[in-house]
């Protein structure tokens, strides 16, 4: 069923641990500098680099034999956007007035 | 406003009263059309795609048009006329306390005239209530810690129900009231009697009072802003955001100071938050709205007719 | 969406076949790819469990973002940042320990999983660390809360709204206490996966259990990296 | 409909196969699952009606006479808590799709037996820690238990509640866990996702809400438990939280999960009108589709709950315009149940009576809802009587006759036995009446204005509300009737035959009652769904020669 070896070399693992190791260290360091609007921004940026390489390589979505499991992964994601921003769209427009 | 909520209520009463009548028809018909016969066969059909997307595209065509109908008149409803007259509606745990711009107080009823628009802004000293008048068709939850807003205009004389239609504890039903819509003539005699001077009168002296004279002065030397005539007008904040000066932006500074700083002033004010009953706080935004004549261009966009966000704390009861 | 369906079993029932395979399934194969798919789903279920927290957070970030700034703060960073690599470490031990179970090294799979619950437990370790500095510092949400006189970061003349902090400490000890609650879960799935595997149960043929124990860790270990940022470096410039 | 060959010699299946308590409670055949199921909520399904008849019995005079205040506020929560957490939602998936979605698949078990157990004992400690806060006091915050009132000020067992119904939202998780994986993986082979019955297709798109929404009301539930116990103000709004956040997230599940409860019911349905009126489905890719699509949409239109409870006028307007979006799905499937009637060959058994009450009164229901989408419309009618009216037309018109109708159709392949049509078809009608002499003259009371929840309510309403008290009495005849006839043809009922409707389907070609592990060996699907010429054709050949 699966197109090459289950498990992929050492070599893969330990560059995408350093790769994290790095993320981790950037992310401290970046909340240090003062980028105005765009801390979050950057930080969630990293934050979602690392998290893809641990569900790719860790978690072995990238060599999975169908698309099933990653159609699972990407709608969660959709459920969860659909929660988090069709809520901010009352957050945000509660302060405007009605400009007739 | 009732007129063209009942225009749409009947235009969709019609609608689905056909498609009902049009399913429930099919169904008899093709039930008795159809019976099953002796050596009769059924013919299948497996589909067919025209169809499908004919009975898809009207719905949904005939659902915007319905959607767009509401949404008009839901913008009706959501902005009060500029110079209605206000009355402060506060909810407790199973009553109504109002209390109109004038200084008249009242409880579980509201007297108003004939023909005038009545703008009701609504608080909670405890949990969600509802406010809500089924002849005037108009509804708008109390939630407290924020001012909501609703408006109406009585156009008949007469005795109309209130209810509390949130759930709000054992005496939910109970928290009900009446409307009296009086005639001019009755009204003023009702008016003259009983009243404590205006709102904005009692305002002013809590104002006093409270020593908020001593920062927010008429001359601009004062640790605070100036508040003649800021109501309605955008302010510009210590971080850069514009803000409207609507009523719960004055709930929220009287509350929350540090939450929303005007540029160009320290955040010295201390809350006033628990010191202030609900009533009080009515009376000091009622005085700083009459520190800008409604004529003034100012007041024309304050239309605050969206139910207002800022995370303002209810306090404790007095 | 094509997808595996079941294979006609071609070998009759009484070949030799793995002890493990459930009656219900056709072959191995089969079995392996419902597991799979099953705890990618319970996947799902978590992410949206959390996705309710991290929306609460996310409203009152944009509604009191100073009061947040203040509070995060007063979090040790530095303890954030060192759980985080950690956490990662022991991402990396568990994806050890799957690669060793496949290629029957029996001996390196007893000892990464042996780190990765090492790991584990140092994380709740600096955890219980911080969890204590925040009691002595009077702010737990609740009757002890004290939140005086701490100035916004960038607006050094501005005290925080204590009730603010409130919401932030209330948000922050519900959803690491929640990822930690995880954490715990996680170290006894990997203590019986230890015992399973020096029982010898885990062939390179059928190690199932390891690799649905290892999704679980992998993703508790996705939910603290972004709990990290978000919750301790919110406004940390000077 | 004649019934086949009557086996005459005593064969073995998953009810004789083993006697015993410990073989019911430690099962893991997914049809014992099932008819455990089938116990539990029929037991909260008497207690939920029971506490709907005392509101009634209450609601006959205006004045507060029958109870005191508190315990009306506390009748009207736990029949909502009761029905909607214990009832609706597990009804047909737990029973109805525990049961037939491996036997339709052609599958020997669903993919994990031992988690579908678990599943049940779940629900049954949910269920004993909900009887034990009705027993000790109850909780009157209705079953939405908005906050401010649920955490600061209601002095009832609210904390026991949210955590019963926290752990029934696991029961409910698992069960969707268990179809998805099922429905992906193990399926017969031929049997593609074309050929699947829509009643697989339904119980898809139900498993994809259960997984996605109900952690989300699991994590409120958690929240409001927390506040209340620790005064944390996350929605307290004296302590700076919104209570409005609560509803957002509230909602975000409550509402998908009327699609959980009305989804498997347009399964249920979409199965029963083609077997009765022998022709295929009409534009069968279609309603597949549009079940998902509800699913989908499902998520998108919570806020239409909330158009008065504060929010921008601006997320008002967005939210009204996705409710119309997801109205148009269940539209779809009306419109296609009615068009496979027509050129049908109809037979007017009690599962098509139940059917036809089905499409009918959803009908109504999705309508009505199109009047609560309208913004204009909702700030009259919301938190009034027409929204009751609203969701018990979807709710029992809609879901319960689906659930009922199901009952029907698969009893004989349950039990191995045939009910007694003439009853089952008296039955229908008593309900379809009872139903709509209860909940017709509610729409009226709502355009009214008679608020919801009222323990009592001024005079001028009483009328319609004694209409209503009545035909909730003649409801309550209308549901116990199957429940006795049910349990009279365990004993009594003929035997029934492999195939006693000639329906189409992997379930109907393996013996009623089944066996445990279904099929003696793994079916292979070489024809189409719904392929009712062929079967009907094959009848009459066997017919001439039998003839």
């Amino acid at each position: 069923m699966h197109d090459h070896s289950k498990s992929s070399p050492l070599k893969t693992y330990f560059m995408v641990w350093g790769a994290l190791l790095l993320g981790t260290f950037l992310t401290y360091e970046a909340a240090l500098i003062d980028l105005g609007p765009f801390n979050p921004v950057v930080a969630l940026a990293i934050a979602t680099t690392k998290a893809l390489l641990v569900a790719l390589f860790f978690m072995h979505l990238k060599n999975a034999s169908e698309r099933l499991l990653k159609l699972v992964v990407a709608s969660t994601i959709f459920f969860l956007m659909i929660l988090l921003f069709l809520t901010m769209t009352d957050y945000i427009s509660r302060p405007w007035t009605i400009a007739s | 406003m009732a007129g063209n909520v009942d225009a749409l209520y009947i235009f969709l009463l019609i609608l689905s009263g056909m498609m009902t009548l049009l399913i429930f028809t099919a169904l008899v018909y093709f039930a008795a059309r159809y019976r099953h016969r002796k050596g009769v066969l059924a013919e299948q059909i497996e589909g067919s795609t025209p169809l499908e997307l004919t009975w898809t595209i009207i719905p949904l065509g005939v659902f915007m048009v319905i959607f767009a109908w509401g949404a008009v008149v839901y913008f009706q409803q959501r902005t009060p006329p500029r110079d209605a007259t206000e009355v402060y509606v506060v909810g407790k745990q199973w009553m109504w306390k109002l209390e109109h711009a004038e200084g008249q107080r009242e409880i579980n009823s509201l007297h108003v005239p004939v023909g005038r628009d009545v703008k009701l802004i609504l608080t909670s000293q405890d949990v969600i209530h509802s406010f809500s008048i089924p002849e005037f068709r108009i509804k708008q939850d109390v939630v407290p810690g924020r001012y909501t807003v609703a408006w109406f205009r009585a156009t008949k004389p007469g005795s109309y129900h209130l209810f509390c239609t949130q759930y709000c504890g054992t005496e939910h039903s109970g928290m009900i009231g009446t409307i009296e819509v009086m005639e001019p003539a009755q009204y003023e005699a009702w008016m003259s009697g009983g009243s404590t001077g205006p709102l904005s009168a009692s305002g002013e002296r809590i104002f006093a009072e409270l020593g908020c004279a001593t920062c927010h002065r008429s001359d601009s030397q004062g640790r605070g802003p100036n508040l003649q005539g800021m109501f309605g007008k955008p302010v510009q904040l210590e971080d850069g955001r514009i803000v409207t000066a609507d009523e719960n932006y004055l709930r929220e500074s009287i509350l929350d100071p540090g939450s929303k700083v005007v540029r160009g002033f320290k955040p010295v004010m201390p809350t006033f938050q628990g010191l202030v009953s609900e009533e009080q706080l009515n009376a000091l935004v009622a005085y700083v709205k009459s520190l800008s004549p409604p004529s003034a261009p100012g007041a024309k966009n304050a239309a605050m007719s969206a139910p207002q966000s800022g995370p303002g704390q209810g306090n404790q009861v007095q | 969406m094509s997808d595996s369906q079941a294979v006609v079993p071609t070998s009759s029932h009484d070949d030799i076949h793995n002890p493990a395979l459930l009656h219900h399934f056709a072959t191995e194969e089969q079995q392996k790819d419902a597991s799979n798919l099953g705890m990618w789903i319970f996947l799902a279920t978590e992410v949206m469990f959390f996705g309710g927290l991290f929306c609460a957070y996310l409203i009152y970030r944009h509604w009191y973002f100073g009061d947040f700034g203040a509070a995060s703060k007063s979090i040790d960073a530095l303890l954030g940042g060192i759980n985080t690599a950690v956490l990662i470490c022991s991402s990396l031990t568990v994806v050890l320990a799957i690669w060793a179970a496949q290629t029957s090294r029996r001996a390196i799979m007893l000892v990464m999983l042996a780190l990765t619950m090492l790991f584990g437990l140092t994380f709740l370790g600096i955890k219980g660390k911080e969890y204590k500095d925040k009691f002595e510092e009077h702010h737990v949400p609740g009757a002890t809360f004290s939140f005086e006189k701490v100035p916004i970061p960038g607006h050094p003349d501005q005290y925080a709204n204590p009730q603010h902090a409130q919401i932030f400490f209330a948000l922050y000890f519900v959803m690491t206490g929640l990822h930690a609650l995880h954490m715990v879960v996680g170290l006894g799935i990997f203590s019986w996966l230890f015992w399973a595997a020096w029982k010898g149960r885990f062939t390179p043929e059928y190690y199932t259990p390891l690799e649905i124990g290892g999704l679980y860790w992998h993703f508790v270990d996705i939910v603290w990296i972004y709990l990290f940022p978000l919750l301790y470096l919110i406004d940390r410039h000077p | 409909m004649a019934t086949a060959t009557v086996p005459a010699v005593e064969r073995e299946d998953y009810l004789n196969k083993e006697y015993g308590i410990a073989s019911w409670l430690l099962t893991t055949d997914h049809k014992r699952i099932a008819l455990l199921y089938l116990i539990s909520i029929t037991f909260f399904f008497f207690i939920g009606g029971f506490f709907a008849l005392l509101i009634r019995l209450e609601l006959l005079t205006p004045a507060g006479d029958l109870v005191q205040a508190d315990t009306y506020n506390k009748l009207f929560t736990m029949h909502g808590q009761v029905m909607v957490f214990f009832f609706l939602i597990p009804s047909i998936p737990a029973v109805l799709g525990n049961f037939l979605i491996p036997l339709m698949v052609g599958a020997k078990d669903l993919a994990f037996p031992r988690i579908n157990l678990l599943s049940w004992y779940i629900y049954i400690i949910a269920g004993i820690m909900m009887m034990h806060c009705m027993l000790t006091g109850g909780v009157d915050t209705g079953w939405t238990f908005y906050t401010p009132f649920s955490t600061a000020f209601s002095n009832t067992k609210v904390i026991e509640a949210g955590l019963a119904i926290f752990v029934a939202g696991f029961s409910s998780i698992l069960t969707g866990l268990n179809f998805v994986v099922t429905i992906h993986r193990m399926r017969a082979p031929g049997l593609t996702w074309s050929r699947l019955p829509l009643f697989v297709w339904a119980h898809y798109a139900t498993s994809i809400i259960q997984i996605l929404g109900t952690p989300v009301i699991a994590i409120t539930l958690v929240l409001v438990v927390a506040e209340r116990a620790l005064h944390l103000g996350i929605f307290d709004p004296k302590l700076g939280g919104d209570p409005l956040l609560f509803q957002h997230l509230f909602w975000f599940y409550s509402h998908p999960a009327v699609y959980i409860m009305i989804l498997p019911s347009m399964g249920v349905v979409t199965e029963i009108i083609p077997c009765f009126s022998r022709k295929r489905v009409f534009g069968y890719m279609f309603v597949a589709l549009s079940s998902i699509a509800i699913a989908v949409f499902g998520f998108l239109v919570w806020a239409h709950h909330m158009f008065v409870a504060g929010i921008s006028v601006y997320a008002a307007l967005v939210f009204s315009i996705l409710s119309y979006a997801v109205a148009v799905p269940s539209a779809v499937k009306v419109f296609n149940w009615t068009a496979t009637l027509y050129k049908g060959s109809i037979y007017y058994n009690a599962p098509m009576l139940y059917a036809f009450g089905f499409v009918g009164l959803f009908t109504v229901g999705g309508l009505t809802g199109l009047f609560l989408a309208a913004l204009g419309i909702d700030m009259h009618v919301h938190d009034t009587y027409f929204i009751i009216a609203h969701f018990h037309y979807i709710m029992v018109g809609g879901a319960l006759m689906g659930y009922l109708g199901g009952m029907h159709f698969w009893w004989p392949k349950i039990s191995g036995r045939l009910y007694p049509e003439g009853w089952a078809r008296l039955a229908a009608l008593i309900v379809f009446i009872g139903f709509n002499l209860t909940f017709f003259p509610q729409f009226i009371l709502g355009y009214l204005g008679m608020p919801r929840r009222y323990w009592q309510y001024p005079a001028q309403y009483q009328v319609l509300n004694v209409l209503s008290t009545a035909g909730a009495t003649v409801l309550a005849v209308g549901y116990l009737l199957p429940m006795m006839y049910f349990l009279w043809s365990m004993r009594y009922g003929k035997p029934a035959s492999d195939n006693p409707w000639r329906a189409a389907g992997l379930e109907w070609t393996v013996q009623s009652p089944p066996t445990t592990f279904n099929f003696p060996e793994q079916p292979v699907v070489t024809w189409e769904a719904y392929n009712y010429d062929e079967i009907d054709k094959n009848y009459q050949e066997e017919a001439q020669v039998v003839g």
